[in-house]
């Protein structure tokens, strides 16, 4: 084990939280932890906002003819949700809150490579977040979040420059995040530390930087190039003056498939974390499930065209986007395997975190699986554009991503406060955000097979049932998500008071008092082991 | 909770020493590099399809470049290419009066590259063959450009002014460096040891001199000039 | 449809091949699903943790495993990829001797053109048991005809020809709706798609002829817009016969050669200066902005006609 | 960390090569190739490329790891670059799908 001294316990020891005080020395800090939270409060925001559009909608579409608002007011609530939750609640959430937490902890680093880029990336993305929240107060924006051409450009007469900004804006801050994981997690390892021995969240945030990079900058150009379009009516992504609709959704895709995986690995490393620890065993092929998450981020990027199957491109390309598709989907499957393997002759025990783990597994299988439908051409043409789409992606960036970070807060809560929450409360929440997320997701599975198409703000009769029982699925679903947000906020004051490792879990972050010094470590960390060493026979009393 | 400038002249907080902290920032502008050649690929590749499609109305769009201006900004950015490397070799050998001498050079230099810039941005005013702003071709100019059609025509422009531009604003950032880095380079901040800014800006201003190095030819030289 | 409806009707050729692929892949999927779900509960059941300071031992990993279940899902998705390419390449394209209909989209409401001129706004009329294949564009953004009974789906783009067929197989009527966002009232771009017996559809045609052909009104618009003058049938004129023209190979003057198709005539009318015939210089204007899509369609049909005959061909050749 | 100092005359040569190059592919797109304008003007892109990253940029001296990087930078490039092109460049590989269209092989631009 490390050399690390456990932290010391006592009257209020000096930690990253009463470091210092005063709205200066959050706004300010350099500090990754303390960035971490900003991100937190800021992704939280984001995400109860996203969360409310979403509700509206789910009652607006109780009723056939809609219940709640105008077709356009509509148009509207589905576009800001898209973009809120992907841009600014889905693409941070794990990495720039947990990430930003936990890499330099998890490497034995006093900081990242670049602190000050850092808290940049921060400001960029509230600036960014502003730009879309002006745009939703001005009027909104009524595109969809893929803001196709030349609706977007040329037919759209909504706040498109605003969001455009906004969102090419944010992805500056996803870039240099991405850019300061990279270099911190080459440059920046203890002593001892080496690539098979690291966590397998190091080697997802490995693999979702290099999306972050590789990506983004594109997603940067394209809707700068649509900002211009919108503006001037240059024409590139308009037929009308010469251009070509389906370059922008080339580009758009491009970096917005891979986007999913900067969803979705970050989780998988998360996911990956909880159950060695709470079934006290080394994850079951670590090597092949750490090469896993950097062949999911390189295959991501070669498969876009099959959002693009009925859209008019080549039939040719088609195939070969249908043929990467299915690739991509084995390394998924491998990991899914190998996680459940783990379980093998384990120690399960059940705290919130494992829960929401083993709620990751179950869902991730049935939203990758359902990916099936989408990459096989014939059946995609059928499925395209319908509610099929919209529950399959919902299974994984809500059943996955959003359980993942849920299960990685329950599980590093204790590490981030200081504090512990109520466990019966934590189990109670994710049983209800299981149960209400199929209820609301499952049926849209149905609706879109029937050929309900999405974005539609009103429907055919035969389609209520399902939208209703959807409606209801989302409700409890909400109350899931209220249930950690008011724990959470209760247990920073009366929670009780948590130990450095309250799991008895691995891995250099639990080594460090709770919540950490400021420098992280009071002693820098030497690494003798491999992560995981959870196992009988290397259990020296050292841990 | 500012970076704690120790002992070690340069060194950040969170780094055990300088040789890490210079192989870190060498890697982060490498990454950074990476994420710009993504950034205007998503040009290139728009640049590349329509360019295709529309072969005709884009060779006689380029047509209407001055082949020379181009050719002498290549040659001048390249200059500036050169003195910004033997900025940073002057650096590694610690000669703070050439390594400030370099560096205004280059930034002469990329003055200069800009000027012709402009002059030929505003050549394309007097044509009125600016998209969207003004454009209005007319006369000869108009007969040139008609056979490909001159919605095409317009799209080549637009391509013309949104990689110069970028390329032009990429120029701009890297000038504020310069000047920063001789207003730190005069004040000796830079040792053998610790140079690691004019590095890293040195590369930035290789990167831009690349890009181009691909524009003057895909934008001044389609379709031949026989 | 009474209760909760969990499958769409049936109602193209296609529909019950594209339906076995949906539920071979819902069956691997439920397999998987629940063989995932029963071994986590059983190891959940079976490995829960008995005493706090239990320390079970670590296992590696194991190779012929990895190997095995890498294996499984490769040989399952090359049979899906297989099976769901085959079929999407058998269906992209029309058996010969397909009826064409024309379809439009514009915010928000569909338009088809039957070649005989009839025309119908959110509704389209096919006979039982025809191959029918549709030639579609947009007026204005991207639209997309989706028909759920037959699982047919295209985006319809501005400025371009898509196309899709399906011969259906039941009568009745079929929701017709848009699966592209296109704007306020999307979901109110609904039609319907009316499929009659053969007969009854030939009566339908004679019942609402309005007027001319696709094809007359091609051969007007051609004369009307002053084609004719330059577009002389014996060649002589200062542009190309257009007789035979359509479906024969091109020969540009930059040395290039294509097929005249829909896309190529659409170009030429409103750019003509992109792609110039060998021999001819670059003289028509352009009619950008003075046509409709519909008209432009009228036009391609005659343009067509004029390609159709082989003896016309030969002339066209010389 | 590149600590060795590239002696004056390289970076002069390399400076002059590049001087040449661009004579050389100005005074190329005087001369008719047909399609190779293009093809000659890119590959002559390319070698100036080359020489500033490994002269100017010191790639010649850096570690493989920034290797690494600027490849994945240029993969990904032709990736983005490729697979779109991939789908225009097939689209009309379709023959006419039509009852009078001729049996000759489909010929693109």
């Amino acid at each position: 084990m490390s050399t690390a001294t456990p932290g010391t316990r006592g009257n209020a020891p000096r930690n990253y939280l009463n470091a210092d005080y005063g709205w200066r020395s959050w706004l300010f800090t350099v500090d990754h932890k303390r960035i971490a939270l900003l991100y937190m409060v800021s992704i939280t925001f984001f995400f109860v906002v996203g969360g409310f559009f979403a509700m509206l909608m789910r009652i607006h579409l109780i009723e056939p003819q809609g219940a709640l608002v105008q077709p356009e007011t509509y148009n509207k609530l589905f576009t800001l949700h898209g973009v809120i939750m992907i841009f600014f609640f889905l693409v941070p959430s794990i990495p720039a809150v947990l990430g930003n937490f936990l890499i330099p902890l998890m490497i034995g680093a006093r900081d990242l490579a670049f602190p000050r880029l850092n808290l940049l990336s921060w400001y960029i993305y509230i600036v960014g977040g502003l730009f879309t929240l002006y745009s939703a107060i001005a009027g909104g924006v009524d595109t969809g979040w893929t803001f196709y051409t030349p609706y977007s450009s040329t037919y759209s007469n909504t706040q498109v420059t605003a969001v455009a900004v906004g969102v090419f804006i944010t992805g500056f801050s996803s870039i240099l995040t991405g850019l300061n994981f990279i270099v911190t997690i080459h440059k920046m390892r203890a002593p001892g530390l080496t690539w098979f021995r690291l966590p397998l969240f190091i080697w997802a945030m490995y693999a979702t930087s290099i999306i972050f990079t590789l990506g983004t900058p594109v997603l940067a150009i394209t809707l700068f190039l649509l900002a211009l379009e919108h503006l001037f009516h240059v024409g590139i992504f308009s037929p009308a003056l010469g251009g070509d609709p389906l370059l922008f959704q080339h580009l758009f895709w491009f970096y917005s498939h891979p986007a999913v995986y900067i969803m979705i690995l970050p989780a998988m490393g998360v996911v990956s974390e909880i159950i060695a620890c709470f079934a006290r065993k080394r994850i079951f092929g670590y090597k092949i499930v750490g090469f896993s998450s950097v062949a999911i981020a390189v295959l991501g990027f070669l498969v876009w065209g099959h959002h693009m199957f009925v859209t008019g491109q080549s039939i040719y390309a088609g195939l070969i986007f249908s043929l990467l598709s299915f690739l991509v989907a084995i390394p998924s499957a491998i990991k899914v395997f190998n996680w459940t393997s783990t379980l093998y002759k384990a120690s399960i025990s059940y705290e919130a975190p494992m829960l929401y783990a083993l709620g990751f597994i179950g869902l991730f299988t049935m939203g990758g699986l359902t990916g099936m439908f989408l990459a096989a051409l014939a059946t995609d043409v059928h499925l395209n554009g319908t509610y099929f789409i919209v529950a399959h992606f919902h299974y994984i960036m809500v059943g996955g991503a959003v359980m993942g970070y849920l299960g990685g807060m329950h599980f590093w809560w204790p590490k981030i406060s200081g504090r512990k929450y109520p466990n019966g409360w934590a189990a109670l929440a994710a049983a209800i955000v299981f149960v209400g997320f199929n209820l609301t997701f499952f049926p849209q599975f149905i609706l879109g097979y029937l050929g309900m198409p999405r974005r539609y703000a009103f429907y055919p009769a035969e389609f209520q049932v399902l939208n209703v029982m959807s409606s209801a699925g989302a409700s409890i679903l909400g109350v899931g998500y209220l249930i950690p947000l008011i724990y959470f906020i209760w247990s920073m004051r009366y929670g009780p008071i948590a130990e450095a490792n309250p799991w008895g879990a691995k891995g250099l972050e639990w080594q460090t008092s709770s919540p950490p010094p400021t420098e992280n470590f009071t002693q820098m960390p030497v690494v003798t082991e491999e992560a995981y060493a959870y196992g009988a026979e290397e259990e020296p009393s050292r841990g | 909770m500012a970076e704690t400038h120790a002992e070690s002249v340069g060194l950040a907080h969170q780094f055990e020493d300088l040789a890490q902290q210079h192989d870190a920032d060498t890697l982060g502008i490498w990454v950074f590099l990476v994420t710009e050649i993504m950034f205007f690929g998503g040009v290139f590749a728009s640049y590349a399809i329509l360019r295709w499609l529309y072969f005709t109305a884009f060779a006689a769009g380029s047509h209407l470049l001055d082949v020379r201006l181009g050719a002498i900004n290549t040659v001048v950015l390249l200059g500036s290419s050169l003195t910004m490397a033997l900025s940073v070799r002057s650096a590694q050998i610690g000669n703070r009066r050439f390594l400030v001498i370099f560096l205004i050079l280059t930034m002469i230099l990329g003055g200069a590259f800009l000027g012709v810039k402009a002059y030929e941005y505003n050549q394309k005013f007097v044509e009125h063959i600016v998209p969207s702003l003004d454009w209005a071709p007319e006369g000869a100019i108009l007969a040139r450009l008609a056979p490909g059609g001159l919605d095409h025509a317009k799209l080549y422009f637009f391509f013309y002014f949104a990689m110069t531009g970028l390329h032009a604003l990429h120029m701009i950032i890297g000038m504020g460096l310069l000047l920063w880095l001789v207003l730190r380079a005069r004040k000796g901040n830079f040792t053998p040891q610790y140079f690691a800014p004019v590095e890293v800006v040195g590369l930035y201003w290789h990167f831009v001199d690349i890009v181009w190095i691909f524009l003057f030819p895909l934008l001044y030289l389609i379709g031949g000039r026989y | 449809m009474q209760g909760l409806p969990i499958q769409p009707d049936q109602a193209s050729t296609i529909a019950r091949s594209v339906d076995h692929l949906y539920f071979f892949i819902t069956a691997i999927t439920l397999f998987f699903t629940i063989l995932i779900f029963s071994i986590i509960f059983y190891f959940m059941i079976k490995y829960r943790r008995r005493s706090p300071d239990e320390r079970p031992k670590p296992i590696e990993g194991s190779l012929p495993l990895e190997v095995l279940w890498t294996a499984i899902p490769t040989v399952i998705v090359a049979v899906i990829f297989v099976w769901g390419s085959s079929l999407y390449f058998q269906n992209s394209e029309p058996p010969p001797g397909a009826m064409e209909i024309f379809v439009t989209g514009k915010q928000w409401m569909w338009k088809a053109e039957h070649p005989e001129g009839q025309r119908e706004i959110n509704e389209l009329h096919v006979p039982l048991g025809r191959p029918v294949k549709l030639t579609m564009t947009s007026e204005d953004v991207i639209h997309d005809f989706f028909v759920p009974a037959f699982r047919v789906k295209k985006d319809v783009l501005p400025g371009r020809y898509t196309s899709l067929w399906f011969q259906a197989t039941r009568l009745g009527t079929f929701h017709l709706f848009c699966a592209q966002y296109c704007g306020a009232f999307h979901a109110g771009m609904l039609g319907s798609v009316i499929v009659v017996e053969p007969d009854q559809y030939e009566r339908w045609l004679a019942g609402s002829v309005l007027g001319e052909t696709m094809e007359a009104a091609g051969e007007r618009l051609f004369k009307e817009n002053a084609c004719v003058t330059c577009h002389l049938s014996d060649g002589t004129g200062p542009a190309p016969s257009l007789l035979g023209v359509y479906g024969n190979t091109v020969h540009l003057t930059n040395g290039q050669s294509l097929i005249a198709d829909d896309a190529y005539i659409r170009e030429s009318i409103l750019s003509p200066a992109a792609k110039i015939v060998n021999g001819y210089k670059p003289v028509m204007p352009s009619f950008q902005g003075q046509l409709t899509e519909e008209q432009i369609l009228d036009m391609v049909a005659y343009i067509r006609s004029l390609g159709k005959t082989p003896e016309k061909q030969e002339e066209g050749k010389q | 960390m590149s600590q060795q100092i590239v002696p004056l005359k390289t970076y002069v040569t390399v400076f002059v090569s590049l001087i040449g190059l661009t004579l050389l592919t100005t005074g190329v797109a005087f001369i008719d190739l047909g399609p190779f304008n293009t093809v000659v003007a890119l590959v002559i892109a390319f070698c100036k490329m080359l020489l500033v990253i490994f002269f100017f940029m010191h790639l010649r001296q850096s570690g493989g790891l920034v290797r690494i990087v600027l490849l994945a930078g240029f993969f990904w490039l032709a990736l983005l670059i490729g697979l779109t092109t991939a789908d225009y460049r097939t689209r009309n590989w379709t023959p006419a799908p039509d009852a009078w269209s001729t049996t000759a092989p489909p010929t693109h631009p």
